[in-house]
């Protein structure tokens, strides 16, 4: 048997593109060109795994784990400095949003360990007050993402309580049960 | 004689028949109404194609012909000549387009297929009913204006004119000459672009079958192939040009100062005087000065009069009004070229902001031998640049701004690069997306400067800043790039960067194309008749285009166009007269009661009220068959000849039959 | 089985005509419903033509010309605008919804937005559903019968059988 | 030999008829010439009496009103049936008339608003009219009420036509004697009105029309010598048969269209809107919009009189 | 000029200070903002990672409650002026999500139509109220005082703004590299605006909780570019921005050995001050990096 340590096209999962391509605000994503305004723009450009531009050339090529557990989706700030500058206009920074929901539905969020426990308790807090409860939420996440680093997030914490800062009961809104109905539909909607 | 119509239905090879099935087709206009004869062919349009309807008309067997293919704007003229060999009058056809807007366009074969017969369905009802139409032909007025004086307008201005014919050249510049007078050498060659531009400049300026109307705009077009009305506005200059000699004592004296462009430090720039009474540049066509009025004291203040003292041959009139002249031609080029875009609005490049962000024009006169540096590269303070970065694709190639391609930065870029290495010692480097070299010799250029050490980046620049991270970027303009090729994000100090600004239409292109009623595409230029074999036609007859006013083009394309268009002219010239619309709107006078609803519609006043009796006429001359008037006309008495209305009834039901 | 609308569309020649052209050229696909009659300028367009074709059985019409300011022949979009605007008016006594005839501008480069506005149009139209004007006309005279002729044609048809 | 005819009055108000007694003295000059056996307004003959003629045999039936309940198309397929010569009279047997503005209603509908909603209307058991009704042991009947009101021609074949709402005299004078003399013009005509629009016998002086805004007769005083049209009063002169005289437009008031359209045109509601909205002076949507504003009841304005001859014919059901 | 007001989470917290000078100054301008009653989270930046569509929905919900006013949205955050906005786009543009939100909406008994328009309070203020009016309402003499004006990212994304089906606003309210509404603004209250670079760039706030020491690199470039450039003090305009330059200050100093000392305040405590307001009503007490000396003193007209 022949031996060439290549990337062979049954490793690649070709549909990758248009699971993205498919999904509202990807349909850009085909026309990039490759100019690398997003990486240069990015300010975490430098620290990610693969800065935007080479997220969107894997995704192509079809490297759909590179991809899902790269920590550039992680590492995206929201900040939406590629996106406004992209020539194609590439809704970029909607796309590594479908980026995280996939690795996380998917349990390739390793380098985003943190980020999607963040996240998750967050959306807790909002299902189970309809807002955020910043006090709760940063106890929740520190036990379940960093509980050995905890006394890390004391100083911060202080500094808010004592300039009066960090409420410590969670504001319910009135109508949660709305709230609820309106997601329970979406979710049935999503299953179908 | 009753009707007897031959539907032809055409294959197109695949085109069609892999959508439509055509047996189906065939079978279904057999049995319709009136068609006595179906027939189907791989390609109507060719040879066989044709003579097969030829035959058919002249053996008596049809009187009216459909043909079921492509779309009309396509082959409509095809097919109507085949009626014409054949002795059938032009207007007795019907095109059924099933394939632009049907095979091509839908998937299910076979909705597809009855898409099709719906329109052949139509086309067969209509053709019923269509009228034979007599061709009209008018005189063509041999002249022809040629609207812009860049080499594109100059080369088609200078072909016709050494064929004897009579040009009118206007030109909205004091001189001739556009961009190409601002260059000093032209890629790849490297020619000296004065050497080349020069003297065909002078020839313009100096041929007997050239009248050349520079500072001048045209105002107005009216009128119709071979025969156009036109209005240029010849502003006024303040200088009479039969007296002025051209001797520049004036602009030598002047102590007033215009600023070139707006924009940025350089703003100075100038290849010619940047005094108030001006010409642009030392080899300008014609050498006569002008004044402008905005920065010329004496229009400020009424305190100076020095060039009227010193031009002895007292050509200074500073009461002197701009003039409006009307004259007809036949035929119209516009040649109107382009403007570059203006980078103000990328902020993150700073330009009009940071002092050595250049635009293209900007770097190109610096570069001029005869500009204000000397063609020395200079920085705002005056030193000489170590290092420069070019960055590509400015405003082109990118949906906030042009999203077409340029076409000739990546070239004049790459010319920078040349120059800088021949002229200083600076490092350069290239920031691209893709370098697109596809002309004569273009390529080569690329290899020859890939061996001149000039650094190439690919990727497009992310932004251009003046703070420094390290302490070799203080001072610096810094650029941050994602070489893309590495991988790694880059900050680049440089001492200067020139943006390679895109080309766009000219800011007047639209008035122009709406007085010549072309029309604009969404990238701003102008739309050919056919992007392949209709490059240098428009959709108005008579107007034919030249150079980048139709898209971004370099040097030699736009000559090669400008040669194509002005032959264009002369082979209509050459015939002396013209077929136009026989399709024309006309007036039952009988039905008429002269209610004026139409009178105020036809946008080229072809309708008038006839006093004496009492109705409204169309003037067929001037009537372009746009049928306004006849869905106007409230009593049914004018008539949209070939668009009637019970034509287009016919065409609904038959539309709406299958 | 879905309703498949008619359309019916009028185009300018100059821009939405050629446009259309152009998605073909460009193999750009799109719902089939549409035929398209191609007239010189939208302003030859009457309100007429669209009554005519919704009697006729079109479920939707479609008006398309150049864009303000582009047209061919300097102002004829704009009378089928003002036509549009003022037939919209009183479509709907009909009985006719106002959406079922659409005025859009298409250039002769926009060969993708025509392409995007049929197949917007279709789905609309579709979700609308069928006019069957002479449907509904047969309906409505299906009363409008004296009722002795009623009587007399039904016994002659129960005789003949 | 004495020509035969018949008169009859179907949807419509009556007003045809007196059209043809203000045809003062000549109706001597008629009656002359031609015996009138059949005319329910002014003389009795029984509907058995005209079963009882031969086929053909009145010379001219002159049929004004729409065709609105089963009365009227029996009475007229008869008539036609009876006649060599069938004459549509006034706008009603012509193009529907004012009646067939019904036609953007239902029957149903009609019947509601006319028994039990009208603010005038005390019927608390909710009465409505019924086909067949019993009265003392007796069964009566009335004609069917139709969904659709219809012009003549949508019923029968007509020979002829004299729009107008009421026709002008003279022209039914014109007519007559165009019968009597044996000139009629090719079957279908309009006889005794002109073959171009209302403009052409208005008075008024006209220009190139530019409209930027819609008023309404009882909002201004408009010059008598311009145009109205002009003046922003809908006219519907302009898609009008002329034949009237310009009688409403020489007192001041625009025509409403009861003359019909031209040959040829064929929705004279949606003709006018073809021709006006391309004279109105605005370009943008939203400043076009506020100059149709001003148009009241855009539909009936344009279709007063010609809805049962529209293309659409009646609001959909 | 009465609105719709969307305080959002962080405002009702962390960022109370923010909603007290906004009662501080508004009124005299003649801005009435009604909070809408009973809203929601938007969903901010993490909700959208875990799931896009009811991270729409429950920004839909706050939209829909507020569409029946028939007034703009005003909100102070620009993470929530992002996300409610970016909603009416996706509602608007992408029929799919047009459709899906509006069955989730009726299942709660709400109906949107997608024509509310979202606006930052500096939008409204800059905009509505006009500059000539807070230079009318300035009493205290600023200009001394060396304001950085920080924009941060989220407020000048243009394609998500604008509202109605396929309706764009290209331009925003500002340009998203080169904003300068807010050096207006500064220039508008009598204080000195200090040009520097960083105006628009990411300080991290995103990342703050998970990426702890990329997200203090971010903020040591923002506070760096200011000081360097003479800052007295950095203006923010959102709730998490200035969270992150304020409360995290200490620790960008102790992780990489700088010794800034830059209050971070918000625009509309600017322009109390300017006003002549006390700081204890503008809530500057509530600062972690409280006001240092040369600040006061130039309040104090000194």
């Amino acid at each position: 048997m022949l031996e060439r340590e290549v990337v062979y096209e049954s490793v690649l999962d070709h549909d990758f593109l248009d699971e993205i391509y498919s999904l509202p605000g990807g349909h850009e994503i085909k026309k990039c060109i490759q100019c690398g305004t997003c990486s240069g723009s990015c300010p975490q450009g430098a620290v990610m795994d693969y800065a935007p531009r080479k997220i969107f050339s894997l995704i192509r090529a079809g490297f759909r784990d590179e991809v899902l557990e790269s920590n550039t989706i992680w590492y995206c700030s929201s900040c939406y400095s590629c996106a406004v500058r992209c020539p194609k206009e590439i809704k970029i920074t909607d796309v590594m949003y479908a980026l995280k929901r996939i690795a996380i539905k998917e349990g390739k969020a390793k380098k985003g360990r943190k980020a999607s426990a963040l996240s998750k308790n967050f959306v807790r807090m909002v299902n189970k007050y309809g807002r955020n409860h910043e006090t709760e939420l940063m106890a929740r996440y520190i036990l379940s993402a960093e509980p050995f680093n905890a006394l890390n997030f004391v100083p911060q914490g202080w500094r808010l309580f004592s300039n009066g800062r960090l409420p410590l009961m969670p504001h319910k809104i009135k109508n949660i049960e709305q709230l609820r109905k309106i997601l329970k539909k979406i979710d049935e909607l999503e299953e179908m | 004689m009753s009707e007897r119509i031959g539907v032809y239905v055409c294959h197109c090879g695949t085109n069609i028949a892999g959508r439509v099935d055509i047996d189906e087709v065939v079978e279904f206009a057999k049995g319709l109404d009136a068609v006595t004869l179906v027939r189907e062919y791989k390609f109507m349009c060719s040879d066989p194609g044709q003579s097969l309807i030829q035959k058919d008309i002249e053996d008596g067997l049809i009187n009216r012909v459909v043909v079921a293919s492509c779309s009309p704007l396509m082959h409509e003229k095809t097919f109507r000549n085949v009626c014409t060999r054949g002795g059938l009058n032009e207007y007795l056809f019907t095109m059924a387009n099933i394939r632009e807007q049907c095979s091509w366009v839908h998937v299910d074969v076979e909705r597809t297929t009855d898409k099709a017969k719906g329109l052949i369905e139509a086309a067969v009802r209509r053709t019923r009913l269509q009228e034979p139409l007599t061709k009209r032909e008018v005189p063509i007025n041999p002249r022809t204006l040629v609207i812009g004086g860049g080499i594109a307008g100059i080369q088609a201005a200078l072909d016709l004119a050494e064929a004897g014919k009579k040009v009118v050249l206007v030109e909205k510049e004091p001189s001739i000459g556009g961009h190409m007078a601002k260059f000093d050498k032209t890629f790849p060659t490297l020619d000296c672009s004065a050497c080349i531009l020069t003297p065909k400049m002078v020839s313009v300026g100096q041929h007997e079958n050239i009248e050349l109307m520079s500072w001048s705009e045209v105002e107005d077009i009216g009128g119709y192939v071979g025969n156009f009305n036109v209005t240029v506005r010849k502003k006024t200059r303040y200088v009479d040009a039969d007296l002025c000699n051209g001797c520049g004592a004036c602009w030598e004296k002047c102590p007033g100062t215009r600023v070139p462009r707006k924009g940025n430090v350089h703003e100075k720039l100038s290849i010619g005087p940047t005094t108030s009474i001006y010409i642009p540049f030392m080899q300008a066509v014609p050498a006569i000065p002008v004044i402008d009025a905005d920065t010329c004291i004496r229009f400020k203040n009424g305190k100076c009069g020095i060039c009227a003292e010193v031009c002895e041959r007292n050509a200074i009139n500073y009461d002197m009004e701009d003039e409006l002249i009307e004259f007809e031609v036949g035929s119209i080029i516009i040649a109107t070229g382009f403007q570059t875009f203006d980078p103000t609005p990328i902020k993150r490049y700073g330009y009009g902001k940071l002092d050595n962000v250049l635009t293209a024009i900007e770097f190109e006169i610096m570069n001029c031998a005869s500009g204000s540096t000397g063609g020395n590269i200079r920085m705002a303070d005056g030193s000489e640049p170590k290092s420069i970065g070019i960055v590509h694709c400015v405003g082109s190639r990118d949906k906030h701004y042009h999203e077409y391609c340029s076409r000739v930065c990546c070239m004049y870029a790459l010319k920078y690069s040349h120059l800088i290495k021949e002229k200083i010692d600076a490092e350069v480097y290239e920031f691209y997306i893709d370098l697109r070299c596809f002309g004569k010799g273009y390529e080569e250029f690329y290899d020859r400067l890939l061996g001149e050490d000039v650094r190439f980046v690919r990727g497009k620049v992310a932004e251009i800043t003046e703070v420094p991270i390290e302490e070799a970027e203080k001072g610096k303009l810094v650029v941050e790039v994602e070489d893309t090729l590495v991988g790694k994000v880059r900050r680049i100090p440089l001492d200067m960067v020139v943006l390679c600004t895109g080309l766009e239409a000219h800011e007047s292109l639209a008035d122009i194309a709406g007085l010549c009623s072309v029309s604009i595409g969404k990238d701003g230029f102008i739309i050919e008749k056919h992007p392949k074999l209709g490059p240098v036609a428009t959709t108005t007859d008579g107007v034919f285009i030249a150079g980048a006013c139709q898209s971004p083009k370099d040097i030699p394309d736009t000559v090669a166009q400008a040669s194509a268009a002005s032959s264009a002219v002369l082979s209509m010239i050459t015939r002396e007269k013209i077929e136009i619309e026989s399709a024309t709107a006309s007036v039952d006078e009988d039905k008429c009661s002269g209610c004026k609803i139409c009178n105020s519609l036809c946008p080229y006043l072809a309708i008038k009220y006839d006093e004496e009796k009492g109705v409204s006429v169309v003037n067929e001359a001037l009537c372009k068959g746009c049928g306004t008037c006849a869905a106007g006309c409230p009593s049914n008495a004018i008539s949209a000849k070939h668009f009637e209305d019970r034509q287009i009834f016919a065409e609904i039901e038959g539309i709406l039959s299958a | 089985m879905t309703f498949e609308p008619k359309i019916v569309g009028f185009l300018c020649n100059w821009c939405s005509y050629t446009g259309a052209d152009l998605a073909g050229t460009a193999r750009i696909k799109y719902a089939p419903n549409i035929r398209s009659i191609r007239v010189m300028c939208s302003g030859r367009i009457e309100p007429t033509f669209i009554m005519k074709a919704l009697y006729e059985g079109a479920d939707g019409v479609l008006i398309a010309g150049c864009h303000p300011g582009d047209c061919h022949y300097q102002e004829g979009n704009y009378k089928a605008l003002r036509r549009h605007r003022l037939l919209k008016r009183i479509l709907h006594e009909y009985g006719v919804e106002p959406e079922r005839v659409r005025l859009e501008w298409v250039a002769a480069s926009e060969g993708e937005r025509f392409a995007k506005i049929v197949d917007e149009f279709t789905d609309q139209i579709r979700e609308l559903g069928p006019l069957g004007i002479k449907d509904s006309l047969a309906e409505a005279m299906k009363d409008d019968i004296d009722p002795h002729e009623a009587d007399k044609e039904e016994s002659g048809v129960a005789n003949e059988a | 030999m004495k020509l035969k005819g018949g008169i009859y009055w179907g949807a419509g108000c009556g007003g045809c008829d007196v059209a043809v007694l203000d045809i003062h003295e000549k109706i001597l000059d008629v009656a002359e010439k031609m015996d009138f056996l059949f005319w329910p307004i002014a003389m009795d003959f029984k509907n058995d009496d005209v079963r009882a003629m031969e086929d053909g045999e009145f010379d001219l039936v002159l049929y004004s009103g729409a065709v609105r309940n089963s009365e009227n198309e029996e009475i007229a397929k008869l008539l036609r049936r009876k006649s060599k010569t069938m004459v549509a009279l006034g706008t009603c047997a012509h193009i529907g008339g004012l009646p067939s503005l019904a036609n953007y209603h239902t029957k149903q509908s009609i019947l509601e608003r006319v028994y039990s909603e009208t603010e005038s209307t005390v019927n608390p058991e909710g009465t409505m009219p019924l086909e067949r009704s019993t009265v003392d042991g007796n069964e009566l009947e009335l004609p069917r009420f139709y969904n659709t009101v219809k012009t003549l021609d949508q019923v029968v074949d007509v020979d002829y036509y004299i729009p107008g709402c009421p026709p002008v005299p003279q022209q039914i004078v014109n007519a007559l004697t165009a019968v009597f003399n044996g000139e009629l013009p090719p079957k279908g005509s309009v006889i005794g009105a002109g073959t171009k629009t209302l403009c052409d016998e208005c008075p008024r002086e006209r220009e190139e029309k530019e409209i930027s805004e819609i008023k309404r007769p009882l909002n201004m005083i408009p010059d008598p010598e311009k145009c109205l049209l002009e003046q922003g009063l809908i006219c519907l002169g302009p898609v009008t048969r002329e034949g009237c005289g310009a009688r409403c437009i020489n007192s001041g008031a625009p025509c409403r269209g009861c003359y019909g359209p031209l040959e040829g045109v064929h929705d004279q509601g949606i003709r006018m809107i073809s021709a006006l909205a391309s004279v109105i002076e605005p370009k943008e949507e939203k400043e076009i919009d506020a100059v149709l504003d001003g148009i009241v009841d855009p539909l009936r304005t344009f279709h007063r009189f010609s809805t049962a001859a529209s293309i659409l014919r009646r609001k959909k059901i | 000029m009465k609105y719709t007001y969307y305080p959002g989470c962080s405002v009702k917290s962390t960022a109370n200070l923010y909603q007290e000078s906004i009662d501080a100054v508004v009124p005299a301008m003649g801005v009435e903002l009604e909070e809408l009653d009973d809203w929601n989270c938007c969903g901010a930046t993490a909700y959208m990672s875990v799931n896009e569509m009811m991270s729409f929905a429950i920004s839909a919900r706050n939209l829909a409650m507020a569409e029946k006013f028939h007034r703009d949205v005003v909100t102070p955050c620009s993470a929530c002026y992002l996300v409610l906005n970016k909603t009416n786009r996706y509602f608007n543009d992408y029929p799919e999500v047009r459709k899906k939100l509006g069955v989730a909406l009726e299942a709660g008994g709400l109906s949107y139509s997608g024509n509310i328009r979202v606006r930052h309070i500096l939008d409204v203020i800059i905009n509505d109220v006009g500059l000539e009016k807070i230079t009318g309402l300035a009493s205290r003499k600023l200009e001394d005082l060396n304001v950085a004006p920080y924009y941060g990212c989220q407020i000048v994304r243009p394609m998500y703004y604008g509202f109605g089906a396929g309706e764009e606003n290209e331009e925003g309210f500002d340009d998203p590299d080169d904003p300068v509404c807010m050096d207006r603004l500064i220039e508008a209250t009598g204080a000195t605006c200090v040009k520097y670079s960083m105006k628009t760039k990411c300080c991290g706030s995103s990342l703050i909780g998970t990426e702890e020491k990329q997200a203090l690199k971010l903020c040591r470039g923002i506070l760096a570019d200011a000081e360097n450039n003479g800052a007295h003090c950095i203006v923010t305009i959102c709730p998490l921005c200035q969270m992150n330059l304020d409360v995290y200050q200490p620790k960008v100093n102790s992780l990489f050995g700088t010794k800034f000392d830059i209050p971070v305040i918000y625009f509309t405590q600017l322009i109390g001050l300017a006003m002549g307001k006390q700081p204890k009503e503008l809530g500057l007490e509530r600062l972690a990096v409280k006001m240092t000396r040369p600040m006061k003193q130039i309040l104090q007209g000194a």
